[in-house]
């Protein structure tokens, strides 16, 4: 499927959202819905709603196929081994707070080497900051050049001393950077270090395959991928789960207990302690097959020709200062500044025109500080974005620099 | 689009373009009787205030910081009324008085940049921690 | 609003899973939902589906309000002092791990003793074996009578001892018995316990006060209650909160993050690290209303009735025995045997009648062990069950003994 | 209602409820060869059974264990079926054979009561941990 044949029009028809009128470029932020995902959740909270995998009746039954079937489909998006390395979280930030307390409390000790990058958004800093406290192991942040691109050699050096884990995102939410992760998961895994990859940003718009990235663990959130809120993925090999203790505790993810003591239930159950996002999850299968339905090649060629674009306009546009690397080596992101206007009351001027444009931090506030700005505007693209959109967040940015003129 | 692009103007009166950037009172005293700063992390505003009180009364101030128009200018507009008033009177100065001297409509998600100034006086001047606890 | 006037034929009117024929005696396990509830959810897919706190467009800032909204209507449904002290979960599991992990492992120590009940759910006993495991504490368990009460004297007994924490469910959703729950709270605080009270149960189906209750934590599911998957509540006391470090941790919790280190937002944000469930949080409001809207008062005399009758009901009937209180003092809830046909072939059985019933352990397997049975068949009503769902129920069961016979 | 009442008693055929009542080959074996258990946590369902093998022949086989109809009947049926059976041979009984010999429609819920008495044979007689890994 090529750009040429992609049909942005009919896929707006399937985002009910877009008749208010809105030109939303906050993707990178949480994408909007389809109605196949909403339609998902509404079949089961009126034809087979109830809780799954314990009971014996019919609709119960029908939950938890499709509730298991979101695995597969997941497992066969991001090409996993299988469906037991597929755990259900409410999305990146508690995947990566999985691996952390259930890996970490256990494989992090005194004095240990976690080498994550300048970057890396807060889900994927703070809690290694609390477990190296914990611990007394230390941190080192990979800092980027001025392109906003990783600083290879230094990360070698880092690799050089021997790290514990290396944790990184593949595409970056603020400058939308794409990481060479299969050259750095190489890498690390090859100075002998366990490999987390912040996948956040990259499975929503790139084809993914885990296998072929090779890290241990990989995160994601259904919430940016089309899905509804509340249900991500931990990916984990199979060793390196098995060998975890639990996360959190309770009904479901046991085999026995006993006043004496508790087994644990197989793998992926025994990471899924209390009744499941359920008809998230569902929402979440519909979301992949959508995506697959469009082919993740296409949305990848369908972003870039959008990048490319705004990329041209914004470019353009007197005083208006772009970060971070070229479209073709950047996901659907574009973080800039205008000279004079603080990106809040550019955002705002922007709402007035029904445009939703991110500032802030996009919780990457080291990466900020690297930068030296408090804040940036961001645009950032999806499926459903089409040119009309950049040229309204064009015209947006030409009215707050005629009012602050 | 359902709202006219001239709303713009509305929300961003001149008078505030203009307070942001012609910033009355800007800049640091030499010896302030009182020093205080404040940020607003989630957007990266900072205003800091020196004030200069004797016998109770506000005699001299100045401001510094940066961030939004919002935040600059009700700083701005917030010391020009300050000076010359009694520590006392700027006690009774709340959040209404605050965005009514904006005198625009400031939609939830800015009213931080708006009250951060409000909050370095509070805090700086009567140590209170919390402007919601008021 | 007295039981006469309770029109559940009206209140069925609002599920449209009722016209798929079902008799739902499963909302122990969990409820149904309301059109009313997957309609604000499906509201803000379509019309205001965004991020929360972090943008500064309208519809984020409408997303941000309905989803603050829900916080005080849970509040004030509970009776709590602050919306401060209401922390969104994904249900009572997580909520139940957060106290275990952010309190537990900074205030449980060695030697320390735990008392929870026979009557807990996995969910509460689970995390705190492995809290006492990791710090050398001990558990002990309040024991039943025959009545499937607790026992009072043994519980006054522990509580000589000195424990650090109590934990226990106000309503044990095996048997229905509804604990003396004010007394307890009240001789554990007087002993100088912390207190967590599991409001799974009670939450849905009784008026709650969580000051007059007087415990420390209170955490409860938005699924039991008529809200989404996805969705629920930890309650807990301002200062212990405040004393507590974060559980998660990631975007959203933190003020600051800075290479050096990093500083956390206020409560109840504190807790709450990463994209959370939005639309099921918007949902659970629609909830809360809709339960306000019937009266708490009016829910409960609705399931005492129901319950009553299909006690009367099931007493009848040859070779079955019922498990736990009388009706006036559980909720409505009934678990019971019928000699000779294993639960789950009753369950089967009733299944080809559309009637959903539980078999099972109710993941409260000790407390199985203690009544001896492997697993019991469960009957649990709410808002919408009516007294024919009840008599299909009896059908099934005359079924189930003519086919064993 | 769709489901017509008369539906059960396909499912639950007569002869199910009689080897469920009257189990064949009930009971243990004094000195068995073989002897290995199982069960299902998450409904208490027991299946154990005890073989006596001589040359590669299972010459005789008791099960002992308690459950629901479906468990149970499925490992008296089995039984009936290894005995005097090569062990060879009994290695290829999978999960279709098992559930054809019960002969009715099993739902997802129940197949791994039904499937208790076949993960008894394979895990004790060959060692094969998962019965999903074969
Ligand atoms: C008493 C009790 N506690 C805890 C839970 C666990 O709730 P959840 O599965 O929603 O986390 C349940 C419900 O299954 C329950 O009934
Ligand atoms: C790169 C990256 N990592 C992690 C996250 C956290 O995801 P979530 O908020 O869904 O947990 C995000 C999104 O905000 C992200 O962009």
């Amino acid at each position: 499927m090529s750009t040429l044949t992609y049909d942005v029009t009919a896929v707006r028809r399937d985002f009910p959202i877009f008749e208010t009128g809105i030109a939303y470029l906050d993707s990178a932020n949480t994408s909007q819905r389809p109605k196949q995902v909403t339609g998902a959740m509404l079949e089961y909270f009126e034809k087979f709603n109830s809780n799954i995998h314990r009971a014996a009746y019919r609709i119960a039954e029908e939950a938890t196929v499709r509730y298991e079937a979101t695995r597969e489909k997941v497992r066969a998006f991001i090409n996993a081994a299988s469906t037991k390395e597929i755990i259900y979280t409410r999305g990146t930030t508690e995947a990566i707070n999985l691996v952390a307390y259930a890996w970490g409390r256990k494989n992090i000790k005194k004095d240990d080497l976690i080498v994550l990058t300048i970057l890396d958004h807060h889900s994927n800093i703070v809690p290694w900051q609390i477990l190296a406290a914990e611990k007394g192991a230390h941190i080192e942040y990979v800092d980027i050049d001025d392109k906003g691109e990783l600083r290879q050699e230094q990360f070698a050096a880092l690799l050089k001393r021997g790290p514990r884990l290396v944790a990184f995102n593949l595409v970056s939410n603020a400058l939308g950077t794409i990481n060479p992760a299969r050259e750095m998961v190489a890498a690390a895994k090859k100075a002998g270090a366990t490999v987390l990859v912040d996948g956040a940003q990259s499975t929503p718009h790139q084809p993914v395959d885990v296998r072929a990235l090779g890290c241990d663990f990989y995160a994601f959130s259904g919430h940016k991928m089309l899905g509804p809120t509340g249900a991500g993925i931990l990916y984990g090999r199979r060793e390196l789960l098995e060998a975890m203790d639990p996360f959190m505790s309770g009904g479901d993810m046991i085999k026995t207990v006993r006043i004496e003591g508790t087994t644990y239930h197989e793998l992926p159950w025994k990471f899924e302690a209390g009744t499941q996002a359920i008809a998230e999850v569902i929402g979440l299968g519909a979301a992949v097959d959508y995506l697959n339905g469009l082919g993740m090649d296409a949305v990848r060629a369908h972003e870039l020709d959008i990048t490319e674009y705004a990329y041209e306009v914004l470019s353009e546009i007197d005083g208006l200062t772009l970060y971070g690397p070229p479209p073709s080596r950047r996901a659907g992101v574009i973080s800039f500044a205008i000279d004079g206007i603080h990106p809040h009351d550019l955002a705002t001027i922007a709402d007035r025109d029904q445009v939703c444009l991110r500032a802030g931090h996009h919780c990457a506030m080291p990466l900020m500080t690297r930068l030296g700005v408090p804040a940036t505007a961001r645009a950032s693209f999806y499926v459903y974005t089409q040119k009309e959109e950049v040229d309204r967040l064009a015209a947006s940015i030409k009215e707050a620099q005629r009012i602050f003129a | 689009m359902s709202t006219p692009i001239s709303a713009d103007d509305q929300f961003y009166r001149e008078y505030i373009i203009d307070h942001y950037k012609n910033p009355r009172n800007f800049g640091r005293l030499e010896r302030p009787d009182i020093s205080h700063e404040e940020d607003n992390p989630l957007c990266g505003d900072v205003v800091g205030m020196d004030f200069q009180v004797k016998d109770g009364v506000i005699e001299d101030i100045r401001f510094h910081g940066r961030g939004c128009a919002i935040s600059q200018a009700s700083a701005s507009l917030l010391t020009e009324r300050l000076k010359g008033m009694t520590l006392d009177d700027a006690k009774k100065i709340n959040k209404d008085d605050v965005i009514g001297e904006l005198g625009i409509d400031i939609s939830p998600a800015r009213i931080k940049c708006a009250l951060l100034s409000l909050k370095v006086l509070k805090v700086g001047a009567y140590g209170l921690a919390d402007l919601d606890e008021e």
